[in-house]
């Protein structure tokens, strides 16, 4: 076993090497369109991001009746805490809300015209899913202590409708491009086999079992598989990092992926549709070639 | 040993090659194919190794029908038959001395058996000195002595050569064929397509002639015309 | 001429028919990186067209002293109009600004605590450009008449930093792109025409010139690549229909591309770049093959 | 006409193939190259039409320096060569038809007359019915044939003949070298490279013999074997 997985190598190493231009134009290809691939994938984890992101700023405003007391106000705050799909609560008194406001809002002569703070205690609520928000704000009008209840709602639904057409928009895509991906890997295999097809059917009239042919063609497939993998890694961790720094130097506060799980399992994924497409292809190339001569 | 049964052969492109063709061949036989360019000899040495399949009709070596061979079969039989093409069929890419330990390479030989065989066969047939060149870095007759070495150099059972001298000069087309006369000797049963007048009439075997696909002529010491 | 013409082009075509499966993976691999290639395009187009009409919803408030009487507002608005940069310039009455305001806060009670509209007169002004907003509302407070100015200064410079860095990322993905399908699509042709070599050599060793050889190939590439576009360009018109169809049915806010001018220069882009790639691999390829032999 | 100065030719792996190589050929003159497999013989003739370049020494025809030839006139040199190869070089995605015919396309000769030559020369070569076959469905001796239609059919001025009969039977051969001598005898000049010992000294014409790379025999009506 493992001596013909040796062997096997070898005589892939031998085909490499000896097939010169050949082999580098479909390492090359495999290499280039692996980074489109991966170029994808990025893009489209950095929109699901940036729409997490829009979404973890949705929030719920509670607004307390003045008569709620101080106990009451905590024993309120554990139970929503309490709730499923609840994130974050936050009590915002009412002086606080007010000194906010008039800063915000610097035109409006408020101190003039205004003689006391007209702003109710409140809670922020922020979620974990956004797409609960208006169910959430239903239930929430519900309780006693609740004056009324701000839902971002318009915005939210918004938000939350694009989150999900893009991520469906962003499966279907990553799904075609890994199909354009396979399709591409493969027929580069695909031209180089029948480029050797004449050479297929010598070492079968020699007696050739099938598998001792297709066996180093996979070898090769899945080392230009790999090859072209490692290029593609290469390419974009350099490429994503230095656009990472400059993105991040011109506008900081712009939620890109940087962090190193999904990154590497993007990268991964990369390493494995290549080394995958690469046997793939020579294995269903190998067997349409071999097939006819037996 | 290899028994043809009233074959018969028409090419997809409807061209009739063979027809009504019924041959015996005992082990250890040495049998001359002769006929024009276009007889059909090499479709019938074709159909010996299958690499063409009659159209209607059978052959069988050692008893086994050759139409009822699974594809996964047809392997061994071709390393059991050492055969010289006509064309050569080398493989481009690679070296004198791989080409031919190929055909031990897929019998899974050892790597110093391998060695042994190979050096032996390229000595045999005067080609030591190019064994790291390419084929494409052959002169014609140097390619078909490559693809001789090859065919012999598992020691099959059964030879087919296709043609082998011509790209050769007398004198080595001499020696070829005296080889092929001691493989022979060595229990080998050899079938050879040829043009050789001079060989054919000097080497005196059983003469096979074929025309237009059918078989002509077969004679004991035959010469090469009636 | 001409009959030089129709001979090449029939020896491309016969070429094209006999080399059969090769001839229908290249046509495949090059349909399907235009289709990447166009999908890219698709892309960028509809995110550039995002921040742009983010840009747009840009705008300056230009708060207006008390004492401004209305024949200086129209005097204003005529002024501020012939600005450079600006696309609309909108007066709002005090009354109505402050009708909107208690719309939007009403949970400020400010009927039982304000005794007067405390908003001024001001102009709404949207640019064309979003880039220019922080320089013109300096601008514009220099005007007597003008009490203050408010230009959504930090949101602006996001969206126009956001704006600018996505168009540069965008070029650079373009290019990379164009790149990656110059190299898939060069590459998968000189495949073909590598395995053609052996052929390539024989017509040069019976008397063929250079240019009588390079001619059909280049043809052929001409066809392969119009062709490829041809069939990129057919899915990408039904799949973008499609999914606009499908976006503008659930999120029909959100701003997608789909002026025909538009489309109509990605699509003639994408056959552009299918028949000029088709034609120089060719010519390129060949030229190396044939280049050895005389 | 050609005339061949003292050249010598190594090849990239260092092999020296031809040593001090000096020959005249006359206008329509008819020469035999003979010699061993691996002697040299196609080296020389390759380089007659720039397939090879000599290392050092020139080549020139009918005055011309072929080391002094710029590419593009190469092929027009290389139109004036009728070629027939060792290894026939058919294009295997063109029909009969199609290979011999593309000699002429090359020189932009009309349709009309390109359908007379072609159909014509292959009768000559008995191969009319295969003239919509693709080289792939032919038997070797028939390759060969449509190999020497190719190189005769634009009736070049110098025909060079690279083993002619290799796959031919004898018949086939006599009537090849018939024709080719007719060839020649309608002022053409012609060399032929063989080990057809039978023809050679039966078609008696001058023997040009090579031996490792060096011409050791020059003799007009010579023999194959001195
Ligand atoms: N694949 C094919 N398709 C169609 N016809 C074919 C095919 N192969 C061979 N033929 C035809 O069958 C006939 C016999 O061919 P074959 O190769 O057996 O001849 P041969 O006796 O070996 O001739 P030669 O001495 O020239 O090699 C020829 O006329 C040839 O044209
Ligand atoms: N491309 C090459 N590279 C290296 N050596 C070569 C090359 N071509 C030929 N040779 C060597 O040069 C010598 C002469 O070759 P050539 O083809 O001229 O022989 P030849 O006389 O035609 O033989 P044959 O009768 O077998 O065809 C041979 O020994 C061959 O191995
Ligand atoms: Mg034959
Ligand atoms: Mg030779």
């Amino acid at each position: 076993m493992i001596r013909d997985f040796l062997f096997f190598t070898s005589e892939a190493l031998i085909s490499i090497r000896r097939s010169g231009i050949m082999m580098i134009i479909s390492i090359a290809t495999i290499t280039v369109s692996l980074i489109v691939f991966g170029i994808f994938l990025l893009i489209s984890a950095n929109i699901s991001n940036l729409t997490n992101y829009f979404s973890s700023k949705l929030e719920i405003r509670v607004y307390l009746k003045d008569s709620t007391k101080q106990d009451e106000i905590d024993a309120l705050k554990l139970r929503f805490e309490a709730m499923p799909a609840v994130r974050k609560v936050e009590f915002i008194e009412k002086a606080a809300a007010w000194a906010e406001f008039k800063k915000n809002y610097p035109k409006i002569e408020l101190n003039t015209l205004v003689s006391d703070n007209p702003l109710p205690n409140a809670f922020r609520i922020v979620l974990s899913d956004s797409a609960k928000i208006t169910s959430i704000a239903t239930h929430l009008k519900g309780f006693e202590a609740v004056e009324d209840v701000g839902d971002m709602g318009a915005i939210a639904d918004r938000i939350t409708a694009f989150s999900r057409y893009t991520r469906i928009a962003g499966i279907i895509l990553v799904s075609l491009l890994t199909f354009a991906t396979l399709l591409i890997i493969v027929n580069t295999i695909r031209l180089t086999v029948i480029a050797r097809q004449d050479e297929i059917t010598i070492m079968q009239l020699v007696g050739a079992t099938i598998s001792f042919i297709r066996w180093p063609f996979i070898i090769e497939g899945l080392l230009i598989g790999i090859l072209g993998g490692v290029f593609a890694i290469i390419f974009l961790v350099f490429g994503y990092s230095f656009f990472v720094m400059r993105f991040q130097e011109n506008i900081p506060f712009f939620p890109l992926v940087y962090d190193h799980l999904t990154l590497n399992l993007i990268y991964l994924g990369i390493l494995l549709v290549g080394t995958s497409l690469g046997v793939f292809g020579a294995y269903l190339s190998v067997s349409r070639t071999v097939k006819n001569n037996y | 040993m290899i028994r043809v049964k009233n074959v018969r052969k028409v090419y997809p492109n409807g061209f009739v090659a063979l027809d009504g063709v019924d041959l015996h061949i005992s082990r250890n036989e040495f049998v001359y194919l002769v006929g024009q360019s276009g007889a059909g000899k090499s479709t019938l040495l074709n159909m010996l190794y299958k690499a063409e399949t009659p159209t209607s009709g059978d052959i069988y070596i050692d008893n086994i029908s050759l139409s009822g061979l699974a594809p996964k079969q047809v392997p061994y039989l071709r390393r059991s038959i050492g055969v010289i093409f006509q064309d050569y069929k080398l493989l481009p890419r690679r070296t004198v001395y791989e080409n031919v330990a190929f055909a031990l390479r897929v019998m899974h030989f050892s790597r110093s058996r391998i060695r042994r065989q190979v050096t032996q066969v390229l000595e045999l047939v005067g080609l030591q000195q190019k064994m790291h060149n390419y084929p494409s870095e052959l002169s014609g007759g140097e390619q078909q002595r490559i693809c001789i070495a090859r065919a012999i150099v598992n020691n099959p059972p059964v030879l087919l050569a296709d043609e082998p001298t011509g790209s050769l000069d007398p004198d080595t087309s001499w020696e070829i064929m005296q080889l092929l006369s001691k493989i022979n000797a060595r229990q080998t049963t050899v079938i050879v397509a040829t043009h050789n007048k001079a060989i054919v009439d000097d080497i005196r075997k059983r003469v096979v002639a074929v025309e237009n696909g059918r078989i002509i002529r077969d004679e004991q010491l035959g010469l090469y015309n009636p």
